[in-house]
Parts: structure tokens; C-alpha cells; sequence
């Protein structure tokens, strides 16, 4: 079959490319992470040392934690509210071009200058926090920015408000897709609103959902500019992310090898999470 | 009553998310010295000044980063839409697996890819230009035809054969068939993609072409925190404004595809 | 609104896209528990004026009243219909069982109840195999039956079946239109039926809407309908093979002179005029009749003919010849498997009680 | 062109500074190009890629001990003339400019004093204050101030102004000597003395006079409330003086700069530098530059466009105001006594100066780290050697 | 594989999903322009089989060859087969025209004589008008012809036709079904044409395969099919109205002996046995005959039966009747509209040349 091969030699550069590119470049930082690697790579090799350093590292383990508060929110937040939005757009609202372009705005403003929009908003003196004292709110407090336990999800603000819309248009694209015919007979069975939704709807967003979780799950991972420009890991180190710590100690600090050493821990995290999927996925397909 | 409310929402929405662009516009149109003082106050004496010498600053970056942004963002995405739509439709030993190496290469941040890269351009001689931005941004693009992957689950077959047995070989189906049937998540990508080259440029400084910075270059050397520099807070705002404006429109334009019902009227059941 | 009016009432539906009318000032009555139904060409508005009565179409004018009460500002679901659509519209997430049992779930049946009716539905459809099957794991058929036993496991005011059918082969399609129509009887909801097979359209229903182009031609019984079409068109329409049609004129002394194109003219007195007189003087006519009153026995009032074979069609129950009179091609119902060739000539006899007369200008019948 | 230079350079007064150093450069003949990154981190991020690259620019912005860059790449040996230059300049800078095999490497721009305070004279009046002299004068001042309603002190997010700070308190408190012993050399003893604890005490509790806003500000942003008489004082660098001066401020008239307290005659500095890289064909060119940027008046006006103070001890400084002079009279005096204070950035090791950084700001941020933590958290971040 | 081999060729097509066989073991033949028509009931693998001639689905086992060439290794495109899908499969962004041509320009017609072409298809399907909609934009009909058109403006090796009529109303499937016939026969491409339509299934093909359940039942011509059905299944299915069956038994002395529930025994003797006595004797028999066979008028050897009418159904064309015997149906297809109510006793008369007889153990025609 001719238009197969054609396809699976189209697949070829992919596989050749991806080899190299991500995985022959990821080998590599492994390589880098075993050796002394300091501003510039090295090839003194120490074993495992830059691992040991890196997971005595305070700094990493509350990194990790981080990772993990930020991550909820900022995976749950915009699934939540952009199948919301999307959905909302979808009551075939008048100035939905408008209304589509101020929510998917966000993803256009590169971040290293938002984040000072944010960090005025979000300033506990002269920020929305004054506004709001304004109004006749004396006793308002909004200094997430400030408390060591709350900043990071200063940040799950920022970056819930960027990453919104964008989730919001991989639902629209999924909610246009929907057959309009089978909406109308569920109509007709009687499913309205939410029961229209969790039964109808949302089981066919699947694929949507999947393409959302491809673009948080990454995202949380590799936010690093935000931190950077909004709290700069601060106050302290409590809203730093794993992949700000990596860069900081690649770049800035020139602890390559550890750099590499926390790279190799990320990539094996997340290995550990999705090769058990992936082998359940492909029983069950093989099961089918 | 019940449009009204869902306008209400809508409104809402737009207001809270607009709220740090008016922001930004507001003191855009501050001077700095009063930028300084207080960011959520209205502008004094609104002026030109920080946008007329963003401008000036940036101007000279428009062109180059279109140059850049343009091809690959198209390249990028009419590739992943290719690779998602083999990886969709045609079953092959491992496919599984391509998926899941994909899915990872996902998860790095690609600056992580920058340094082997950079000794692996020096080694096969390649030296800086457009063409190679262009490829290395093509190359880290590659997972996103995961998206269209996922995208393609939901599309008819029975097209796919109705084509195939019309005499379309892959390239007219892909082309004829599948791409004009998948413009709200190409559109999604485009989104995706042209934010993402349009704002990066550490790859771009590495590799680009050597007198031409991307506008986010520009940009960002604006902004920059340092420790011994003020920031021109009014003059970053307007920049960072006038750098996103082509993202926006970018943003405006392809809007208009997320349309309903495209494979309305296709098969019946 | 009248308290005491039942059934479904539609009055002046119509519907525009752009510059063309889909429906075209419909206005129709249907009484409690009576199943009316739905035939014209493709295209005329059928499935149209359905939606329109779901509620699924936006932008119809006029009025529609279900029961005694005005619906059109209803959502479909507050006007509770079932309706099986023409493309089936299955969800393509659900299994079959789900797929029935979906409608009766959002009424809030208790669980076990909605499974004992997907379980009987199911069997009525001889689905019961495949009740864990995905749309997408099914026949064109079985589709179809789904889509109907989706419609089937509710007990809405209002059945609207849209050639409900059409994928299925002749037996099953016996069976359920056996089922549909004893079901109907017990149940006694009111129901519309869109279909193009005439055994169905004939013996379904009490009464038939014929449609062309979005204009309801005429509304009446089966009976009525076949036997006393209000115009050719809707004469044609339930004619198969097509119904013969012959120029003709009527002379003041009582008789009719055939034009035949090709043939020459044909002058034939019948014994009594089906129309008075007068009606017919002076304009010009079309003598028409369906394909199963031509006769090959003599006896009675008849209009007789004489042509060549030009084709034989066994269908098996029976079959169709045609003929050729002139530049006319006469169809004939035939029994059996005769033994005829192409070239043979035949002579048959119209009697006179099958014959319909049309005003050639109008369409109307006289 | 024939030299490129990489660096972080992009605020207005730092522009300015490279474009006078690409244009004194022109005008001794030699072409060079200068290449600016946004953020330190990107910028050491791409000299990275470009050395892997195989095209590392010839030289660069540095503020790491030159011994770092020794031991990752070659260094240009910039020459005799050089040499000599370097051998005028005082002790403390020549001795951060030259390699292992003391061959001159890098040129120093200028010098940033880190130990300043900066105090809003009009306030200090209105209340009938006078700046502190010692840390107790401080505390007595920044409470009074409090109790008026006034902001103390204003700081901004970064870990740096946290550092200046610190360093700040020990100075004032406990000494040149004990600052060397304690954090240079990183005697045990010292870090995990009682004397440290007490140190490290006195400096969260200066977090009294600061306000929550400190999180979303810079120092400029700092110096702003200065200027809008909602703060009294500002420890930072002598870059915080361009402020003032746009603003129309005086020295001594509306705001001053003063030693941090206790720390008169204590000049805590860092300067800025270039280091050169080996690159032979080009080594004429490189020492010709470095020989440019030594010369007095070049030094000078570079200093004066970056707001430090110049570098040379006969550096002409008519141009510079009221609070450059003074830094660079106490500058002048403390070399002469041989007493500098060259900041810990150019000589702690980067995982030490880094650790040290986040102990300190993490412990001023947290209100559950106790003295002990920090000071166990700060032997164990000076220990390392990289 | 044999060179001067023509038309379509299956031999041993086998397919199964999971434990389930779609296609179980095929053979047929086809000459090259023959139309071969394909009927069973509803999921027995009919659009199964025209998938697997096209190409369209993997895993089936068995040889296909096509004018003398193997072609199940070849793509659907290099196969060079039309279809027209059963689901339409349309092209949803294009419009009619574009549907129509598509094709067309996949095979690199030059634009003038795509659009010659297409118009001339879209006439005979009547199209003209529709030509710059989309498939969304169209009623069912309209799209099933649509999905016709794109077959039809090709000229390939093998035509599939799946079920392509059946959204249509009779007037129009009449046309179509001429049109097709007549194309069928200028073009002279070999067809297999999927149908539930009697007079489609008898009238339009030379030959007709029976399926049941992926099993082939019975290849023949229609005559042979309806006439003498291989088996009870080939016989019951092309009857509508069902047949009639009555359980028997051949009497050595050569009778027949009716065992009817719930209205005793009954005995009839045949002036001759349709099948040697041999064959007959001795097994459980089935006698059953078609609606149509049976006669109001004496005469002939025949048996009789009398029985009390339940149901009066006329269809137009002509009426069907039920009639109750014991607990037996019987089927009585008579012409016109009759005068006759629920509960009038008839006498009916089966020619005994209408008689066929089934072993009611293995379902055999005997
Ligand atoms: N993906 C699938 N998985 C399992 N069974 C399937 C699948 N697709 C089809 N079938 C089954 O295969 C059988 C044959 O299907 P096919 O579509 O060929 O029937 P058909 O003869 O065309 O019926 P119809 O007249 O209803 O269109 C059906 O019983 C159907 O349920
Ligand atoms: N979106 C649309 N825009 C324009 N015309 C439309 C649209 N939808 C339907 N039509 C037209 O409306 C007319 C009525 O369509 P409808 O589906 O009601 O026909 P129908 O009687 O059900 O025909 P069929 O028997 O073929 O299903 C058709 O001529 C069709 O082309
Ligand atoms: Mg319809
Ligand atoms: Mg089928």
C-alpha cells in the first residue's frame, strides 16, 4: 500500500529528528550530569555526586513541593474555567470574536513584562488590595506576594490568567466539532444544561481534554519565566519551580552538572508517571 | 434574563481578564518618574512619549521576527498536522511508543536543548542564519502534532475512504481532505505556535542570524531586572504592547476559523 | 388557544433560508392518538416541518399548538417529542443500551425500570445482541434501529419518525411497521411519519400530508388520497410505476379526442363522465391512471389501447411492463412472471372507473 | 568587527555607558562591537552557547571571580603595558584582574559602592532627626520614624538588597575583621557563633521598618518612595543617586548618602569588569582596548555614565556630585589604609555567594527560620567550593 | 491467476472482528458488466463485503481479482473502484460540484471537462440547483444523491453501490433506478449494488447474491432466486408480505398431511409431486407459498384453504390481507382495494405450481 508508506516515511524524519534532538540532546545531559561540569561542560567525571548534592538540596526539595501546589492549581484552574469560557462562548453570544480575542489576549503578552502588571496588582500595599480598601473594605489583605506559604499560588494567578484562554480555544475547537444534530436529539431526550454537559458533551471533549493536559502538565513543569518576573522564586526561595532551579543553577550560578542533574530528575518523574500509562493504555488496546 | 446573565458572565470575564492590559495601557501612558509612584492611579499627563520611543526601539525588529515567525509557524504546524494525522490514522508496530517519546519531549523546557545543540551546530559547521532559526523552532515543534492527533480521533474515516477511493493519495487526502477539516485546532496550534516563536529569543540570539534580533530581544533588553538600572516602566509597557500587537492580530484573524459544524452534513449515524 | 383542542395543530408554519421557502404556510390538524403521515419528493420539507415542530429549527413563523398548548416558544425538551432523526444522530459515546435508554435516564427513571424498557425496546428491535455495541460497531441498519429505539423507549405526547425505515430490508421493515403501528394503537401518543415507501405511507397511517416544495398539496386518508388526488402531482406522486398520462380534449358531443403525439388522434366515448360536463368543455385535459387499472380481460365500460412491448420488469410479486403508444410510454401492473417480449403487441383496457381526469393547465383534478 | 563585547548592559544609565565605551574605543582605533542581553542570566546563558558554539565574543561583562573563568576557558594575556596599569590601580581591584599565572586577563570599568545609606533629609527635618551614625542610633531613629506613621526603610524584592543589608549590619557591628573571617574565609567557629546569631537577629529585625510592598518592587521602586516622602532610608548601591538626581533632589539639602551605620570609613564595593578571551588573532586589539579603557579620563567618564566612581586613584573628578566624591574620597582613604572591603560577589565562590544570598533572603522572609537554622544554612552554603 | 479472466472475482473472503464473523468464507463471480444485486437482512455483512472489495477494511482473508488481477494488495486508490457509501461520507467542506468532480480531479481531468461532466451528472440526478451548496446545507435525499453523483461521474473498473436509493421517493428512485440501468448498460462497468428494494433487487440486476450472517445463501438470476430459492431463508426473505408456511408430512399413499395448531389436521394430495416422492417422505416438511400465489377463483389443481380475515391492509397498488388459520398467519396479497372486514370467512386456493417445500429440519428446499 503505497499511501501507507508514503505516510510512515513521513514519520521517519520524525523519528530520526526526535532521536537526535530530544533524546540524543537528552542523553547528553545525562553525560553532563555525571561529570564536574561547572560553567562550561567537563568531562572530569563524579558519578553520581551531582545527584546526591541535588537531592540534599533544600532549595530542590521545596522546588518539588512547589511544583506541586503550583501544578494543581494551575492544571485544574484552566480546565476548569476555560471549558467554562468555551463553553459560554458556545451559547452563540453575540461578539464572540471580541469576547474570544480578550480572553485568548493573555497568550499574546509575553510574561516578562506582564509580570510586572501582576506584581502591581498583586502588590499588598498599592495593589487591587488598596482598591479594594478603597471601596470601604478597610480590613482587605491580598499580600500572597508577601507570605512564604502563599506566593506560589501568586503565581498559579498569573499563570492560570495567561494559559486560560488558550485552554478555553482547545475547548471551542472541541465543542465545534460536536455533531449539532446529536445536541438536538439529546435536547429532545431531555438533557439540558449540566446533565447535557456531563453526559453529552464532555464525554466527547476527551480528545480536547488530552490536548489541554498536553499543554498544562508541560507548562507547569517548565514555567520558569513567571517565577522569574514575579516573584523571582521569593520571598525567599518558597515560590520557586524546579525548572527555575535548574536554570539557576546552569546558567547563572554555572553548576551545569547540577543543572543537568535536576533536568534528569524532572525527565525521570515524568517518566515514572507516564510509562505506567502508556503500558496500561497499550494492554488495553491490544485487549480491544 | 437568562442571555442576559450569560452576557453578564461574558462580561465579566473579558473585564477580569483585561484588567492588567488596561493596566499596562494605563501606564503606558504615564511618565516614568510617575510610573514609579503609583501604578494603578490614571495618568496624569498622558503622553506619546514611551510609545513613540518603543517604537523607535522596536521597529527596527518587526520585520526579522516576522521573517522568522511566519515559516516556521506554518512549517511547524503543517507538519505536526502531518505527523498527528499518520500517527492518527495509520496503525504501525510501536506506534505507542512514538507517542509516548513524544509526550516526553514535551515535558523539557527546549533551553535545556540549547547548549548540545549549540556544540552539535559547531560540529556539523553549520553557521548562524534565518534558515537555521527557522529548522531548530521546526524541530521543537515536533510534539505538537500530538495535538492533531488527538484532534483526529474524532474525524470521520469514512472520508478518508471516500477519498482514498476518489483517487486521492496521501498528500491530496492530507491537503484536500483532512487540513481544511481540522482548521479550529489549526488554528489552536497557529495560536500556540506563533506565541511561542514570536516571544522566544535566546534560540534566537544563539542561532539567528548575526545583526538581526527578534523584537523580543528587543523587548526584553527593556525590561530587564538588573541590579544597578531603574526600569522605564511606561516605555516597557508600550513595548511589550506594540511587540504582542502581531500576536493579537495573529490572534483576531484566526479566530474566525473555530466555525461549527464543519463535518456537518458528512455521514449519516 | 382552545382548552379542549388535542392532538397537534400546526397553523401557517413557514420557514425561510435566505431567499428560498422551505415551508411554505403550513397549516394542519392532527387529532389525539392519530398518526399522520408525511410524504413528498426529496427535498419538499419534510424533515423540515419536523424540526420545526421539535423545536430544533429557529426562525419559522406561525403557530404550532401540541395538546392544546402553544409550543413554539418551548425548548424542545419542555415539549416533550421523541423524534427519530433521518441521520440517525446516535451519541456516538454510548453504548446501544445507553443510546435507548438515555431519553428515559434524563426523565429520571429509576434504573432498574429504564433497563427492563431498553431490554424491551431492544427486543422489539432485535437489538438485543448488540446492546453493548458502539454506533460506530454498527450496520447502517442497525443504526437505524437504534435511532428508532431511541425514540421508542419514551412515551412522549409526540412520536415524529423520520423515514425511520429506510435502511432496513423488506422483512425487519414488515416487522416494525407491524410493531410501530401496535405500538401506536396501545399507546396511543399522536405521531408524524416522514417515509417514501408507499406500503408504509398506505397502511401506517389514518391520514397522509402529501408536500411539494414546502406546500402541503393535500390532507386525507389513505383512501382519499390514492383514489381522489387533489392534483397531479400529488396522483404522480403515489403512482408506481408513474401513472399514464394522456392529452385529451372533450367534444361537445360527449366524447374525448386523444392527441397522441406520434400515434395520431383517438376518439373514445365513455359511457358516463366522471365530472359534470361542463368542467370539462373547452380546455385542455389529461386522462390519467395508475399502472395496476389496466386490464387485459374484456367486459365493462373501458378504454381500450393497443401497443408494443417495450420492456418487462419482473419485480417477483409482480411485474411491469411498459409500452409504447406513440411517443407516450404506458406502464402496466402486471401478476405473475408473464411471458411477453419486448416487441409484442398488447392490447389493454382501462376501465372507466379507474380513469382521473386533470386540467392540463392547472394540474388540478376535475 | 573586530571585537565583540557581550553584556547585560540595557537600563538607560548603563546604555549610555556602553555606547561611550564602543565610542572611546572607535576613537583609539579599535572596532568594536558590543552585543547586550537582557538579564544576567540570559547573558551568561548565551556566552555559554557561544563558546560551545565555537564563537565566543573576545570579551565580556563579568562580575564572577576571574578564577572561575580561568579555570572553564583561556584568558587573554593582555600584556606588559597592561600589566603596569593594573600594578597603579589599588590592591584590592589589581589583584581580581589578573589569572592564576598572573598574567592581566580583565579591566576594571568602575566601582560601585555597596554600604550606602540613603536618607530623605526632608523628612529626617521635619521630625527633627539626623541620620543615624551606628546601628543603634538605627533602630532608635527607624522606631521613632514609626511611630510617626513613616515608612522606615524602603527595600525592594531582590536577594542583592537583602545581601547589601546584611553585610551593612555586620560591618557596623562587628567589623572589617570579622566580615573577612566569618563569610570570606568561613570560619566554623564564627558561623556558628553566638555572636553570628545575634548578627543575623538584628538583621530580620530591621524587617520591622520595611513595609509588605517590598515584594513587588525593585530598588528604584524603593528609591521612589524616598522621593515621594513615604520613606526615610534606602540601603543600596551608589546607582540610587541617578534617582535622586532626576528628580532634582540636592545632596544634603533633600536626601543624603552616608555610610551605612557604623560603617564610616568601611568602603564595601564591588566594580564592574571585562575579562578578555584568548583569542590570538585578535590579541593586538585586545590589549589595545584594555590599554584605552585604564586611561584616566575614559575610566572616568565611563564611571560617571554608570554612576559609580572611577577605578584610578588619579582619576579627575570634577564631573561627579556631591555623593561620588565622598565615596570616592573614603574609597581613596580606605585603600590608603588598606582596609577596602571588595564585595563578596568577586570573591566568594558562586555556590557559596549564591547560598549565602539565599540563607539571607529566605531568612528575612521567613518568619520561622530561626537564627540557629540560618547560621547552620550559612556554613553549610560557604563551605561549598564550587 | 488466469489472464483472460474478466470482472470481479472472490474466492474464500473471510473477515472477522474479535470472535465475531462478518464475512464468512465468500466465493462469487461476476462477468464484466454485469450487475450483481446483494441482498440480506439488516447487519449481515453486505456494506462489509463492498468495504473489502474496495479495499476499505484489513484483516480479510481470500483472494479478490479484478479483471484478471489480484487486487486485495492494492490500495482502494490503485484499485480504481467508485462507491457510494451507504453513511454518504461526503465531503462536508466542499460543495456539491466540488463533491461531484472531486474524483475527477483526483484523476486530473482538465477543469472544462470535470465541470462538463459534472453538470451532466448533476442533471441526471437532478442536482442542477443544489450545485453550490454544501452537503449541510441539503435534505437527506439530497445528499444521498449527492453521494451517488461522485460515483457516477467516474468511469471506473467496479461500481459499489450501497443501499443508494433508499432515501429517495419512489418517483425518483424509479427514475434513478432507470438511469442507472441505462448507464449501467451504455458504460458496461461491472456493478455490485446493495439493496433492501424488491423491484430494485429484481428489476436492475442480471444476477442476485443472497446473504445471511456473512454467509452466501443463494447466487442467482432473479427469477431463479424468487422461484426457487435455495432454501427457506432465500425464500422468506424476498417475500413481503411473509410467506406462508404450514408444517407437513408426505403420507406414504401420497398426500399431504397439514398439522395445524389450533385447527387440527388437514389432508391434501397434490395432482403431482413437485419433488420426487423419495425426497419426501418420511421428514418434516414445510410447505409454504407467497401472498400473491393465492387465487379467489377456482380452477387448476389447488389446495384450499378457507380461513377468517384479521386484517385488511390496502397499499394502493393493491391490498394485503391476513387471514387467521388456527394459530397460523396467512398472507394474502389481493388486487385493488377489497370490500372485505375483520372477521368475513374467504376461501383461497394455492396453484399447486406455486407450492415449494422445505425440509423443516435443515430449511433445504426440496
Ligand atoms: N467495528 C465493528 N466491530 C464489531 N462488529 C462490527 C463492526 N462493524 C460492523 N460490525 C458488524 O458486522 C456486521 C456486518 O455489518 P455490515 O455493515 O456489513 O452490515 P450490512 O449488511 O451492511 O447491514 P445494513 O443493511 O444494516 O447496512 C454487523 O452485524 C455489524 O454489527
Ligand atoms: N441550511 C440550509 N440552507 C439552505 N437550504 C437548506 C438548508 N437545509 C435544508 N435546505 C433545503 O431545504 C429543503 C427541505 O429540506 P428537508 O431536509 O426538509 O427535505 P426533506 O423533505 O426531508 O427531503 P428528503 O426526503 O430528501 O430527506 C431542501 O430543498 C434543502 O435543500
Ligand atoms: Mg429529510
Ligand atoms: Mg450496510
Amino acid at each position: 500500500m503505497s499511501e501507507r508508506r508514503t505516510a510512515l516515511a513521513c514519520l521517519i524524519p520524525l523519528l530520526l529528528v526526535g532521536a537526535v534532538f530530544f533524546y540524543g540532546f537528552l542523553l547528553w545531559t545525562g553525560w553532563l550530569s555525571l561529570t564536574r561540569s561547572n560553567l562550561l561542560p567537563s568531562t572530569e567525571f563524579v558519578g553520581l555526586k551531582q545527584y546526591e548534592r541535588l537531592l540534599l538540596d533544600p532549595r530542590w526539595q521545596a522546588a518539588l513541593w512547589n511544583l506541586l501546589r503550583f501544578g494543581a492549581g494551575f492544571v485544574v484552574l484552566p480546565l476548569l474555567l476555560g471549558l467554562a469560557l468555551a463553553l459560554l462562548l458556545d451559547q452563540k453570544l453575540r461578539g464572540e470574536g471580541v469576547l474570544r480575542w480578550v480572553w485568548l489576549h493573555p497568550m499574546a503578552l509575553s510574561m516578562v513584562v506582564t509580570g510586572s502588571a501582576w506584581r502591581w496588582l498583586m502588590d499588598p500595599e498599592q495593589g487591587l488590595a488598596e482598591a479594594v480598601r478603597g471601596w470601604g473594605w478597610a480590613s482587605f489583605r491580598w499580600d500572597w506576594l508577601a507570605q512564604e506559604d502563599m506566593a506560589v499560588y501568586a503565581l498559579v494567578v498569573a499563570a492560570v490568567w495567561q494559559i486560560t484562554g488558550f485552554v478555553m480555544a482547545l475547548f471551542l475547537a472541541g465543542l465545534r466539532g460536536i455533531d449539532e444534530s446529536m445536541l438536538q436529539a439529546a435536547r429532545l431526550d431531555g438533557a439540558t444544561g449540566w446533565r447535557l454537559l456531563r453526559r453529552v458533551i464532555l464525554p466527547q471533549l476527551g480528545p480536547s481534554l488530552a490536548s489541554a493536559l498536553l499543554v498544562l502538565l508541560p507548562a507547569a513543569i517548565k514555567t520558569f519565566d513567571l517565577v522569574v518576573v514575579l516573584t523571582e522564586g521569593g520571598p525567599g526561595q518558597s515560590s520557586e519551580l524546579p525548572a527555575f532551579y535548574m536554570f539557576q543553577m546552569a546558567f547563572e550560578r554555572s553548576r551545569l552538572g547540577l543543572g543537568a542533574a535536576s533536568a534528569m530528575v524532572l525527565v525521570m518523574m515524568v517518566l515514572s508517571i507516564a510509562l505506567p500509562y502508556a503500558v496500561v493504555r497499550s494492554r488495553r488496546k491490544v485487549a480491544a | 434574563m437568562k442571555r442576559l446573565s450569560l452576557y453578564l458572565l461574558a462580561g465579566l470575564a473579558a473585564a477580569v481578564i483585561a484588567l492588567p492590559l488596561l493596566l499596562m495601557l494605563m501606564n503606558s501612558f504615564k511618565g516614568v518618574a510617575e510610573a514609579q509612584q503609583g501604578f494603578l492611579s490614571l495618568p496624569r499627563e498622558p503622553g506619546l512619549a514611551a510609545w513613540r520611543l518603543a517604537w523607535q526601539t522596536l521597529s527596527g525588529s518587526f520585520g526579522i521576527s516576522l521573517m522568522l515567525a511566519v515559516p516556521a509557524v506554518l512549517l511547524s504546524a503543517l507538519l505536526a498536522a502531518l505527523n498527528g494525522f499518520v500517527l492518527c490514522k495509520f496503525r504501525f508496530r510501536g506506534e505507542r511508543w512514538v507517542g509516548l517519546l513524544l509526550v516526553l519531549a514535551f515535558f523539557l523546557p527546549i533551553k535545556v536543548y540549547l547548549l548540545p545543540l549549540a556544540i552539535t551546530m559547531a560540529r556539523l559547521g553549520l553557521d548562524r542564519s534565518l534558515a537555521l532559526l527557522i529548522a531548530i523552532h521546526v524541530i521543537y515543534s515536533l510534539p505538537l502534532a500530538l495535538f492533531f492527533r488527538n484532534h483526529f480521533l474524532a474525524f470521520p474515516d469514512e472520508l478518508l475512504q471516500a477519498a482514498r477511493l476518489d483517487g486521492a493519495g496521501f498528500w491530496r487526502l492530507l491537503w484536500r481532505v483532512v487540513l481544511p477539516l481540522s482548521r479550529p485546532i489549526f488554528v489552536v496550534v497557529l495560536i500556540l505556535q506563533f506565541t511561542t516563536i514570536w516571544n522566544e529569543y535566546l534560540f534566537g540570539l544563539v542561532f539567528g542570524p548575526e545583526d538581526a534580533r527578534p523584537i523580543t530581544a528587543a523587548l526584553a533588553q527593556l525590561s530587564a531586572q538588573t541590579e544597578t538600572g531603574a526600569r522605564a516602566y511606561p516605555l516597557e509597557m508600550a513595548a511589550a504592547l506594540l511587540a504582542a500587537a502581531p500576536t493579537l492580530v495573529v490572534y483576531l484573524l484566526a479566530g474566525r476559523h473555530f466555525t461549527r459544524g464543519l463535518v456537518a452534513g458528512a455521514v449519516k449515524g | 388557544m382552545n382548552e379542549e383542542d388535542t392532538g397537534l395543530r400546526i397553523t401557517g408554519l413557514t420557514r425561510r433560508v435566505g431567499a428560498q421557502t422551505i415551508l411554505d404556510d403550513i397549516t394542519l390538524q392532527l387529532d389525539a392518538g392519530e398518526m399522520l403521515i408525511l410524504v413528498g419528493p426529496s427535498g419538499c420539507g419534510k424533515s423540515s416541518l419536523l424540526n420545526a415542530i421539535a423545536g430544533l429549527q429557529p426562525h419559522c413563523s406561525g403557530e404550532i399548538a401540541l395538546d392544546g398548548r402553544r409550543i413554539e416558544a418551548l425548548s424542545p425538551r419542555e415539549r416533550d417529542i421523541a423524534m427519530v432523526f433521518q441521520n440517525y444522530a446516535l451519541y456516538p459515546h454510548m453504548s446501544v443500551a445507553e443510546n435507548i435508554g438515555f431519553g428515559l435516564e434524563m426523565q429520571g427513571w429509576p434504573r432498574a425500570r429504564r433497563e427492563a424498557r431498553v431490554q424491551e425496546v431492544a427486543r422489539m428491535l432485535q437489538l438485543q445482541a448488540l446492546l453493548d455495541r458502539r454506533p460506530a460497531q454498527l450496520s447502517g441498519g442497525q443504526r437505524q434501529r437504534v435511532a428508532m429505539g431511541r425514540a421508542l423507549a419514551r412515551q412522549p405526547r409526540l412520536f415524529l419518525f423520520d423515514e425511520p425505515l429506510s435502511n432496513l430490508d423488506a422483512q425487519l421493515r414488515a416487522e416494525m411497521r407491524s410493531e410501530i403501528k401496535l405500538l401506536h394503537q396501545r399507546v396511543g401518543r399522536s405521531a408524524v411519519y416522514v417515509t417514501h415507501d408507499q406500503t408504509e405511507a398506505m397502511t401506517l397511517g389514518q391520514r397522509i400530508a402529501v408536500l411539494k416544495a414546502g406546500r402541503l398539496q393535500q390532507l386525507g386518508t389513505p383512501q382519499q388520497v390514492y383514489q381522489r388526488p387533489a392534483n397531479l402531482f400529488v396522483a404522480q406522486f403515489l403512482a408506481s410505476p408513474p401513472m399514464t398520462l394522456l392529452p385529451a380534449r372533450l367534444e361537445p358531443e360527449g366524447e374525448f379526442t386523444l392527441t397522441l403525439q406520434g400515434a395520431g388522434a383517438m376518439s373514445w366515448r365513455p359511457t358516463a363522465l366522471p365530472v359534470p360536463r361542463e368542467r370539462l368543455l373547452g380546455r385542455p385535459l389529461l386522462l390519467g391512471w395508475r399502472a395496476e387499472s389496466l386490464r387485459v380481460e374484456e367486459g365493462g365500460a373501458a378504454l381500450t389501447l393497443q401497443a408494443p412491448v417495450l420492456l418487462v420488469e419482473p419485480t417477483g410479486v409482480d411485474s411491469l411492463v411498459q409500452l409504447q403508444l406513440g411517443e407516450h410510454r404506458l406502464h402496466w401492473r402486471c401478476a405473475g412472471w408473464p411471458t411477453l417480449q419486448a416487441g409484442d403487441t398488447l392490447t389493454l383496457r382501462l376501465p372507466e372507473a379507474a380513469l382521473l381526469v386533470f386540467d392540463a393547465e392547472t394540474g388540478e383534478r376535475l | 568587527a573586530d571585537l565583540e563585547l557581550l553584556h547585560a548592559w540595557t537600563s538607560g544609565s548603563e546604555a549610555a555607558m556602553v555606547s561611550e565605551l564602543a565610542a572611546a574605543a572607535r576613537r583609539g582605533g579599535v572596532d568594536l562591537k558590543t552585543t547586550a542581553v537582557a538579564g544576567a542570566s540570559n547573558a551568561s546563558t548565551l556566552l555559554k552557547a557561544r563558546f560551545l558554539s565555537g564563537h565566543p565574543p573576545t570579551l565580556a561583562q563579568t562580575d564572577k571571580p576571574l578564577r572561575i573563568w580561568a579555570e572553564a576557558v583561556p584568558l587573554a594575556d593582555l600584556g606588559a603595558d597592561v600589566s603596569a596599569q593594573l600594578a597603579a590601580l589599588p590592591h584590592a581591584v589589581a589583584s581580581e584582574l589578573r589569572d592564576a599565572a598572573h598574567k592581566p586577563a580583565a579591566v576594571p570599568l568602575n566601582v560601585h559602592r555597596l554600604n550606602t545609606l540613603w536618607s530623605n533629609q526632608r523628612l529626617l527635618r521635619a521630625h527633627g532627626l539626623a541620620v543615624p551614625q551606628d546601628w543603634d542610633a538605627f533602630h532608635r531613629t527607624a522606631a521613632r520614624l514609626r511611630a510617626q506613621g513613616l515608612l522606615p526603610l524602603a527595600i525592594g524584592s531582590s536577594a542583592g538588597q537583602k545581601l547589601s543589608l546584611f553585610v551593612a549590619v555586620v560591618l557596623g557591628r562587628a567589623g572589617r575583621d570579622f566580615f573577612e573571617r566569618a563569610l570570606v574565609q568561613a570560619d566554623p567557629a564564627l558561623l556558628a557563633g553566638a555572636r553570628m546569631a545575634a548578627l543575623l537577629q538584628e538583621f530580620r529585625s530591621l524587617k520591622a521598618y520595611t513595609d509588605a510592598g517590598q515584594v513587588s518592587r525593585d530598588w528604584a521602586g524603593a528609591t521612589a518612595l524616598l522621593l515621594q516622602g513615604k520613606a526615610v532610608f534606602q540601603f543600596t548601591g551608589d546607582w540610587a543617586n541617578g534617582e535622586f538626581q532626576k528628580a532634582g533632589w540636592q545632596p544634603g539639602m533633600d536626601y543624603d548618602c552616608t555610610a551605612a551605620p557604623g560603617n564610616a570609613g568601611l568602603h564595601y564595593f564591588e566594580f564592574d569588569r571585562l575579562v578578555f578571551f584568548a583569542q590570538p588573532a585578535r590579541l593586538g586589539a585586545q590589549q589595545k582596548l584594555a590599554g584605552l579603557l585604564l586611561q584616566p579620563d575614559t575610566s572616568a567618564k565611563l564611571a560617571r555614565l554608570k554612576g559609580g566612581i572611577p577605578v584610578r586613584r588619579d582619576a579627575d573628578l570634577s564631573g561627579f556630585n556631591t555623593c561620588a566624591q565622598r565615596s570616592a574620597a573614603d574609597f581613596r582613604a580606605g585603600e590608603a589604609r588598606g582596609d577596602l572591603v571588595l564585595s563578596l560577589s568577586a570573591r566568594l565562590g558562586e555556590s557559596a555567594y549564591g547560598g549565602l544570598r539565599d540563607v539571607l533572603s529566605a531568612y528575612w522572609a521567613s518568619e520561622r527560620m530561626t537564627a540557629p537554622q540560618a547560621q547552620a544554612r550559612l556554613a553549610q552554603a560557604l563551605r561549598q567550593r564550587d
